[in-house]
């Protein structure tokens, strides 16, 4: 059971999270179907640092963004939706 | 932009002089009493760890922006008495659950909307007396019951008095929240009131190796 | 009653209690043993020397490690398969029995198994057995009797088992010396400390060591036990350490449960498991009688007994010799001690049933009833792998060690870092626990005592011996030899991962704990590689095997009830489960409650329908942006249907939302749907619409819901009803009230029709719902109300015309095939799914849902059943059907294809048991009053 | 420049007699696959040596004699998804086209010992899938429906039905999760997912295709629109065909030829136990509690479970993991619970919008997709194979995996699969 750091709650279970994948921001254009197809289908599924959107449904309720490795599961950074994002790309990552 | 919605009806009002009779989702033990209209258990135990059915005490909702309540409630994640008795549960982020005396949603929410009076943004109140089960675990081994069952850490050093918490209890997302009684520890649980039953079999079950009894409703606000 | 000839007189450090003796059988036949034995050590008391038959060759087999780990040593104890007997404490009553032998453990018909051995090497299956294909079944039957193991019981009942969470600071695996000295030092440092001994008590090698050994436990045990803040756990296995040091620890010997699994997050983890010793491989290395040096020292000292009368001892370390010295204090005659230090060297070992004599390399001859061999250690590795350290050869010391690729939050210590003296090891375990308190207190430890340096703890050098012979067995419980090994290797699979599959050594029930090195030699010597290039394997959890029971511990599946769940039970409905609710299915006669609820008035209990209260300015765009239709202009008071989509277009649920206050709206979502779509909501709110002032609260459980629908239901209503016009022209049609029921204020009640009646669903504060229930039926009983189930609330639907979602349409159904073109709306500005819905109303449409009804109305087509033409091409299917007990006639709704969706065409509908029926297309969904006429009554 | 194909050699047949002689004389068996330099240049490469890889590259040389084929594997051969998997076959599919062409698979398998002289143990013992609610009974009927018209054996069978087919079943119907029937599929089976592995990459080898181990791919080179070849450490490999048969790396492999994929990669975790005397027969499956299970010759269960709930290349394996299944196995069986988990572990499995795979070409010509096999690619490797090479030799797409294609997510028409319960082992 890996733990997540919910901005709110602190290290907690996985499980209480919901998982809601890569985050990609939703075209404004929806009139593009391979723009739009893309946005629904296309994912990065990098092996290595992603970028994605969890809610701590079994505990507060929040939503938040995370950069988690894939291959290791740590977590470097989390941050609430709408706020800036940390700027981690200079940090070594594989 | 005015945004509240203080004035609507937002609670239930306390029942009528009636026959009609409010239950808890878990069975009660005997003998049987009437405590503002619900059907309680007066058993006394006197046991060392006691589980004890408080769903008929007042619960309501709080949301509004913490910045805007300022200090008038607890902070999120803590649980603290105001002047009235009430506990307040930092129950979430910008959401704060208020407990109360059985029978005193109508007059609870209007303390509260005396207090959020000139609050800024959207502030709302939502009875939800009706809506979850409150279960008291109260004793030396309490700890050593919900421990069974939850995964958070409930030692002193990070789970003191006054600690409240969501997470899940056997499976089910629960409130929890510490408030000692008398230099003992007590937990109380609230949950989503469909689970009762199981929620409340569950303790009964993970509390057998500590001998747990099953105690009547006490007031304890 | 067997006495026990091989029983000692008292040893210094016995752990049996010889004042409490437990009885219990052995092949049928009774024994005694005492408190504190295993059931190896009481047997091997007793003189028993064959403990089991080896899987393919069916060999005697004997005591090797006495420990939980030998191979050897796996028991059928009542109903349970392959205890460990070298480990599993002997119980009074238990019955023990051997598991892989036949007719007996003595006279084994399946030995003649090692006559054609030179015919089953390694993987030989693999090369026969191919034709005729249909016989493989046959052959397969053969080898499926030659499966190893005990057996399970059908109707065996199951344990006791439970679970625990914990939270340590520092979680000390192994309690041996350095494991005691972590824990202490870790206490001292103010950290809350887990200590884990897999043994009965703590102490490891020392428990069966000298004098001075036992002092030093004596004093370690004290100090351990005047420290509150470490919580020992005995006969107890760290099985497993998972990502962020999320341990599982299988706790035995509780009064409470035969088992426990503790889950223990940790801060940091001290890995302080210390040492196996591996076996050696030569002919004969298996017979009765061989045994590693650890295994005899456990069985004199530690249940002081004589594991034989004549004894050779080979060795390569000081463990040798200390078991040579215990042997003869034991009595035992020592023979020859074969230094492989000196130059000694181990031929083969003979014997049928067991060893009866020893060939030295010197060409000597020994006669001996027992060989001991200490040829080295293995390091168990599989909290470090689970770490991410790999794991690296040392030539030097002969054995794999840590290869430094450790997190801060795992530390290592003790023999499995290195060797020295027992006042090294402490030393070290001391600096290392306290290494680890710092590290998981941060700054804040209490103590004030300087940090102390690790002092250097390396394996110590050690002669590499691996095996002498090629007839020698490598993995015990798989039967592989050297030889097998060696000719695998050549012939491809020369890969330690291809080996080990195609050989299946280190497969079996051991997990290669022991054979693992030596496999890996083999595997060497076969490449003409060095063991450090040829690497090892990945240890993999558990541990050691664990229990079905213990991982599953209680039931606990969260279980949902309505208010009104003891009247349901007790008028005996029939449950159905839906999700985590179980609801009534029906009262005994669905088609009886369908005709009441046409003709009178019925009830029916739909408490888990979804709620959520929506309060702030914002909700109505917010009801625009999730429903495909459009929501601004709803009165006060008026409910509206509305169906959502996923951004995919596909229909994603259902329900009614009504506006009770200028900006507090209630909405209704399927039951099933009620948690996604809470979820799906806060989504939105929280990542994309921040600005929008909503509140959403889930009120299902706040509220027992009841449907009240038929004919009278007004008339029912009203007896209860005195705050509400209910009158048609007041309380119309898709319309919402507050009021109160039966005297419960706080009542909401809608006016709409999921059955097609005029019917009110009211949601009452939960408490109060079974009261309402129950004065709905006392106060509608001469109206003939009556409850009705989720089935007669079925059939009514279907006779309505409503679709379900999930059944009516699935994972790809679009809102367009699904039939709602005349709710979506594409004009609106932007909604979930709105891009998805504007491409499939511009493509021709391939199916649609449509109502069905079989030509001969009495044939009910099971669901599901598809519809073709010609003979096989699927056209569709049925999502629903019922006999419906209103028009006595069948009814459906189904997925057709486009060309066969124009009503009045004639489909075929094939069943599953492959009758074909005509059905008609029909024009509406519905079946019954499609005009609505009875609801809006 | 070599001669197109490279030499074939005739292996040493396997049989009893075989076995016979090796035995008296002692003496060893040639290699089940040459080692061999790596080439400059290949007619066709194809990355993953796994049961696709394999199959693909036997039925390239075997039926299209095309044999200078390079199988290339970062690894050794079946040590991804192919040798992590439960080793289950079927065909019981939902939509029509998933239906055949599984259906071709199972028809390859059944002649696979004799046509690879290889015994790969397929026993087919029947396959269970329980319902336990209304709604997965109507599914189970919807799924046996399509099968029965497209010639598979498969029927809903009651709950005492399940119970004669395995009497170690609880179908009382108190149980938290009642067993209201089951689909059977009787041709369903096991095999041993090693054997056929190792049988295609015997047989592939004999016909002259290389199997490189330990050799990563770690670039495709792509110019104007063609791919040109990989980038291995061994050096550099042109072809004109570059074949993506890998699972749990698909998405990295496409993005070296620039190509993003409908891709998300989940942990898929499984566990065995101790051996017990053989006492289940048919395959057990229950979509509701996520597991399945079956019972080797060998008499260890075998288990698995739903893939892991958030997107990961982690193949360690997980602690809930194990409690979860044992919870849910004891529901369905609850008298085995003194068996004892012997080992877990975990492989990757590429998941698809739809649950169904990805076939095909791609916008990079040459370079070729057999990827996003989600927790069904084990079963449909010779199938996937056979139409692959088919594609390869010919340059067009066969009809039994048009439904499969990459375009189909730019286009909108996902294939129906999801339709059925999201765990269907």
């Amino acid at each position: 059971m890996i733990l997540l750091p919910c901005p709110h709650c602190g290290k907690r279970n996985s499980n209480e999270f919901s998982y809601l994948g890569e985050s990609a921001p939703r075209p404004t254009e929806t009139g593009d179907a391979k723009l739009w197809r893309a946005y629904l289908y296309t994912k990065e599924n990098p092996a290595g640092w992603t970028r994605e959107t969890w809610l701590h449904s079994g505990g507060c309720g929040k939503a938040f963004l995370a950069e988690r490795h894939s291959v290791t599961n740590e977590v470097r950074a989390t941050w609430l939706p709408g706020r800036k994002e940390p700027d981690t790309t200079t940090e070594a990552g594989s | 932009m005015p945004t509240s919605t203080r004035k609507g009806p937002a609670s239930v009002p306390d029942p009528i002089a009636t026959a009609m009779l409010a239950r808890s989702p878990v069975r009660q033990s005997k003998p049987l009493r009437q405590e503002a209209g619900w059907e309680v258990s007066s058993a006394d135990t006197g046991a060392a760890l006691e589980l004890a059915d408080l769903t008929p005490i007042t619960k309501v909702l709080v949301r509004a922006s913490s910045s805007a309540v300022g200090s008038s409630f607890s902070d999120f994640g803590r649980a603290r008495r105001d002047e009235a008795g009430h506990l307040v549960v930092g129950a979430r982020p910008d959401e704060w659950i208020v407990f109360g005396k059985a029978g005193s949603a109508a007059a609870t929410i209007s303390q509260i909307e005396e207090r959020l009076a000139g609050a800024e943004g959207l502030v709302t109140l939502v009875d939800v007396t009706h809506r979850d089960v409150v279960f008291l675990l109260s004793g030396t081994d309490a700890r050593g019951v919900l421990e069974k069952i939850c995964a958070i850490d409930l030692s002193d050093r990070t789970s003191p008095d006054g600690t409240a918490f969501r997470s899940r209890v056997a499976g089910v997302s629960c409130l929890v929240v510490r408030e000692d009684r008398d230099g003992r520890p007590a937990y109380l649980i609230d949950a989503d009131r469909s689970y009762g039953q199981y929620l409340f079999d569950v303790l009964v079950d993970a509390g057998a190796e500590f001998s747990v009894e099953v105690a009547g409703y006490t007031e304890v606000f | 009653m067997t006495r026990s000839p091989r029983r000692l007189d008292p040893r210094p450090g016995e752990v049996i209690d010889r004042n409490r003796r437990l009885g219990f059988s052995w092949n049928g036949k009774r024994y005694e043993g005492y408190e504190g034995d295993t059931i190896a050590s009481a047997l091997a008391a007793a003189g028993e020397r064959i403990f089991s038959r080896s899987f393919k060759y069916h060999r005697p087999r004997g005591i090797l490690a006495a420990s939980l780990h030998d191979p050897n040593l796996l028991v059928q104890v009542g109903d349970e398969p392959n205890v460990r007997a070298g480990y599993r404490k002997l119980e009074d009553g238990m019955a023990v029995s051997a598991q892989n032998a036949w007719p007996s453990l003595n006279y084994d018909v399946g030995s003649l198994n090692q006559t054609v051995a030179r015919f089953l090497g390694a993987g030989f299956y693999y090369k026969t057995f191919m034709k005729p294909q249909r016989l493989w079944p046959a052959y397969e039957h053969v080898l499926q009797r030659f499966a190893a193991g005990g057996k399970v019981a059908q109707g065996a009942e199951r344990r006791d088992c439970d679970k625990r969470y914990a939270h340590a600071d520092v979680l000390v695996a192994g309690g041996g010396p350095a494991g005691m000295s972590a824990a202490i030092a870790a206490a001292d440092e103010g950290a809350r400390v887990m200590l884990v001994e897999e043994e009965p008590g703590l102490g490891g090698h020392l428990r069966w060591g000298t004098p001075d050994d036992l002092a030093r436990l004596a004093e370690l045990r004290t100090e351990v036990a005047a420290r509150p803040s470490i919580e020992v756990l005995t006969y107890s296995l760290v099985a497993g350490r998972y990502d962020d040091n999320w341990i599982s620890v299988l706790q035995r010997g509780l009064p409470q449960v035969t088992e426990r699994l503790v889950k223990v997050r940790a801060k940091v983890l001290v890995v302080a498991v210390g040492l196996i010793e591996r076996p050696y491989v030569f002919e004969g290395n298996d017979l009765p009688g061989v045994m590693l040096s650890t295994a005899v020292r456990r069985l004199v000292n530690l249940y002081a007994v004589k594991p034989g009368d004549r004894a050779v001892v080979f060795l390569a370390n000081e463990e040798g010799e200390a078991a040579a010295e215990d042997l003869r204090q034991a009595g035992v005659e020592v023979l020859r001690v074969v230094d492989a230090r000196r130059g000694g060297g181990l031929l083969r070992a003979r014997g049928r049933r067991g060893l009866d004599s020893v060939e030295l390399q010197d060409g000597s001859s020994v006669a001996c009833d027992l060989l001991v061999t200490a040829v080295g250690w293995t390091a168990p590795m599989l909290l470090l792998n689970a770490s991410g350290d790999r794991p690296t050869y040392d030539e030097e010391a002969a054995r794999f060690v840590p290869g430094g690729g450790l997190p801060d939050n795992v530390l290592a210590t003790g023999g499995i870092l290195g060797d020295g003296p027992v006042g090294l090891l402490v030393d070290h375990g001391r600096a290392t626990g306290a290494l680890a308190a710092r590290r998981a207190l941060g700054g804040d430890a209490a103590s004030s005592s300087s940090p102390e340096a690790v002092p250097a703890l390396t394996a110590a050098p050690h002669p590499a011996l691996f095996r002498s012979g090629t007839r020698g067995f490598v993995d015990y419980s798989e039967d592989v030899s050297a030889k097998d090994l060696m000719a695998a290797a050549r012939e491809g699979y020369d890969s330690v991962e291809l080996l080990k599959r195609y050989t299946t050594a280190t497969m079996g029930p051991a997990q290669g704990k022991l054979e693992t090195i030596n496999t890996v030699a083999v595997l060497a010597e076969a490449t003409g590689r060095s063991i450090g290039e040829t690497g090892t394997t990945v240890w993999r959890p558990p541990h050691s095997p664990i229990s079905l029971g213990a991982l599953a511990g209680r039931n606990y599946e969260p279980v949902r009830y309505s208010p009104m769940q003891p009247w349901h039970e007790a008028k005996g409905a029939v449950p159905i489960v839906a999700g985590q609710w179980i609801r009534p299915e029906h009262y005994g006669d669905p088609a009886a409650e369908v005709l009441n609820v046409r003709k009178n008035v019925g009830i029916i209990d739909v408490t888990p329908l979804g709620k959520l209260d929506l309060r702030g300015p914002d909700v109505s765009r917010l009801l625009n942006f999730l429903y495909v239709n459009k929501w601004s202009k709803l009165e006060v008071g008026a409910v509206r249907y509305g169906v959502m989509c996923g951004e995919d277009g596909v229909v994603a649920d259902d329900g009614v939302t009504g506006r009770l206050g200028p900006e507090r709206y209630f909405m209704s979502t399927t039951s099933s749907g009620a948690a996604a779509i809470h979820e799906w909501i806060e989504r939105w709110l929280q990542t994309s619409f921040r600005e929008w002032q909503v509140h959403v609260t889930s009120m299902t459980s706040a509220f027992a819901s009841i449907n009240v629908a038929g004919p009278r239901s007004r008339e029912l209503l009203a007896r209860l009803v005195a705050d509400v016009d209910l009158s048609a022209a007041a309380f119309p049609y898709m319309n919402v009230r507050q009021g109160s029921i039966a005297g419960v204020p706080g009542c909401l009640m809608w006016r709409i029709g999921f059955t097609g009646e005029l019917s009110y669903e009211l949601h009452v504060p939960s408490g109060y719902g079974l009261s309402v229930w129950e004065a709905l039926l006392e106060s509608g009983r001469d109206l003939g109300a009556a409850p009705f189930g989720v089935e007669a609330q079925r059939i009514m639907r279907l006779e309505k015309g409503h679709f379900i979602v999930g059944q009516d349409t699935d994972g790809l159904t679009q809102a367009f095939t699904a039939g709602l073109d005349w709710l979506v709306k594409l004009d609106k500005e932007d909604f979930a799914g709105k891009a998805e819905l504007v491409f499939e109303s511009e493509r021709p449409r391939e199916s649609r849902l449509v109502g069905l009804q079989p030509v001969d109305p009495t044939v009910v087509p099971p669901e599901a059943s598809q519809i073709v033409s010609g003979s096989s091409t699927i056209e569709g299917r049925i999502t629903s059907s019922r006999f419906s007990p209103t028009l006595n006639r069948a009814i459906c709704l189904g997925i057709v294809s486009q060309r066969c969706a124009s009503p009045g065409t004639v489909v075929t509908v094939v069943h599953p048991d492959g009758t074909r029926t005509p059905t008609r297309v029909m024009e509406h969904h519905a079946h019954f009053d499609p005009e609505g006429t009875r609801l809006r009554a | 420049m070599r001669q197109r194909g490279a030499t074939r050699r005739r292996p040493q047949r396997y049989s009893a007699f075989g076995l016979l002689r090796h035995g008296l004389r002692h003496d060893d068996w040639p290699r089940v696959w040459r080692t061999s330099e790596l080439d400059r240049r290949y007619d066709v490469v194809i990355v993953g040596a796994g049961v696709h890889g394999l199959a693909a590259a036997y039925y390239l040389a075997s039926k299209h004699g095309i044999s200078k084929v390079a199988v290339l594997d970062k690894g050794y051969v079946g040590g991804g998804g192919s040798g992590r998997n439960t080793a289950i076959l079927r065909s019981n599919y939902l939509t029509p086209e998933g239906v055949r062409f599984y259906e071709r698979s199972m028809e390859l398998y059944r002649n696979l010992a004799v046509d690879l002289n290889f015994n790969v143990m397929f026993a087919q013992r029947g396959h269970l899938t329980l319902a336990h609610t209304d709604a997965s009974l109507r599914t189970m009927v919807w799924r046996a429906e399509v099968n029965k018209l497209q010639g598979v054996n498969s029927e809903v069978v009651s709950p005492e039905e399940v119970k004669r087919l395995v009497p170690f079943m609880d179908v009382s119907n108190h149980a938290r999760y009642p067993i209201l029937g089951a689909l059977y599929h009787p041709p369903g089976g096991i095999i041993r997912h090693d054997a056929v592995n190792w049988g295609y990459a015997r047989a592939a080898n004999a016909l002259g295709v290389e199997i490189h181990q330990n050799t990563e791919v770690t670039g495709i080179t792509v110019r104007d629109g063609r791919v040109q070849g990989v980038t291995t450490p061994r050096g550099e490999i042109a072809a004109p065909i570059v074949l993506n048969c890998t699972a749990g790396w698909a998405s990295l492999v496409a993005g070296m030829a620039g190509v993003k994929l409908p891709i998300i990669t989940h942990p898929l975790q499984a566990a065995v136990t101790e051996p017990v005397k053989v006492f289940l027969g048919a395959v057990v499956v229950s979509g509701s509690l996520h597991v399945y299970v079956s019972q080797t010759d060998r008499g260890e269960l075998v288990f698995g479970a739903s893939t892991d709930p958030y997107a990961s290349y982690s193949m360690r394996g997980s602690l809930e993991f194990t409690e979860e299944l044992a919870s849910h196995v004891l529901e369905l069986m609850p008298s085995i619970g003194r068996m004892r988990v012997l080992r877990q572990w975990a492989g990757l499995c590429d998941m698809t919008p739809d649950f169904s795979p990805v076939m095909g070409t791609t916008p990079v010509e040459g370079f070729l997709v057999d990827v996003g096999w989600g927790t069904y690619g084990f079963k449909a490797g010779p199938a996937a194979g056979e139409a692959m090479a088919e594609l390869v030799a010919t340059g067009r797409t066969p009809e039994l995996i048009s439904a499969f294609g990459l375009a189909r997510f730019e286009q909108g028409r996902l294939v129906g699969e999801r339709g059925a319960a999201s765990v269907g082992h």
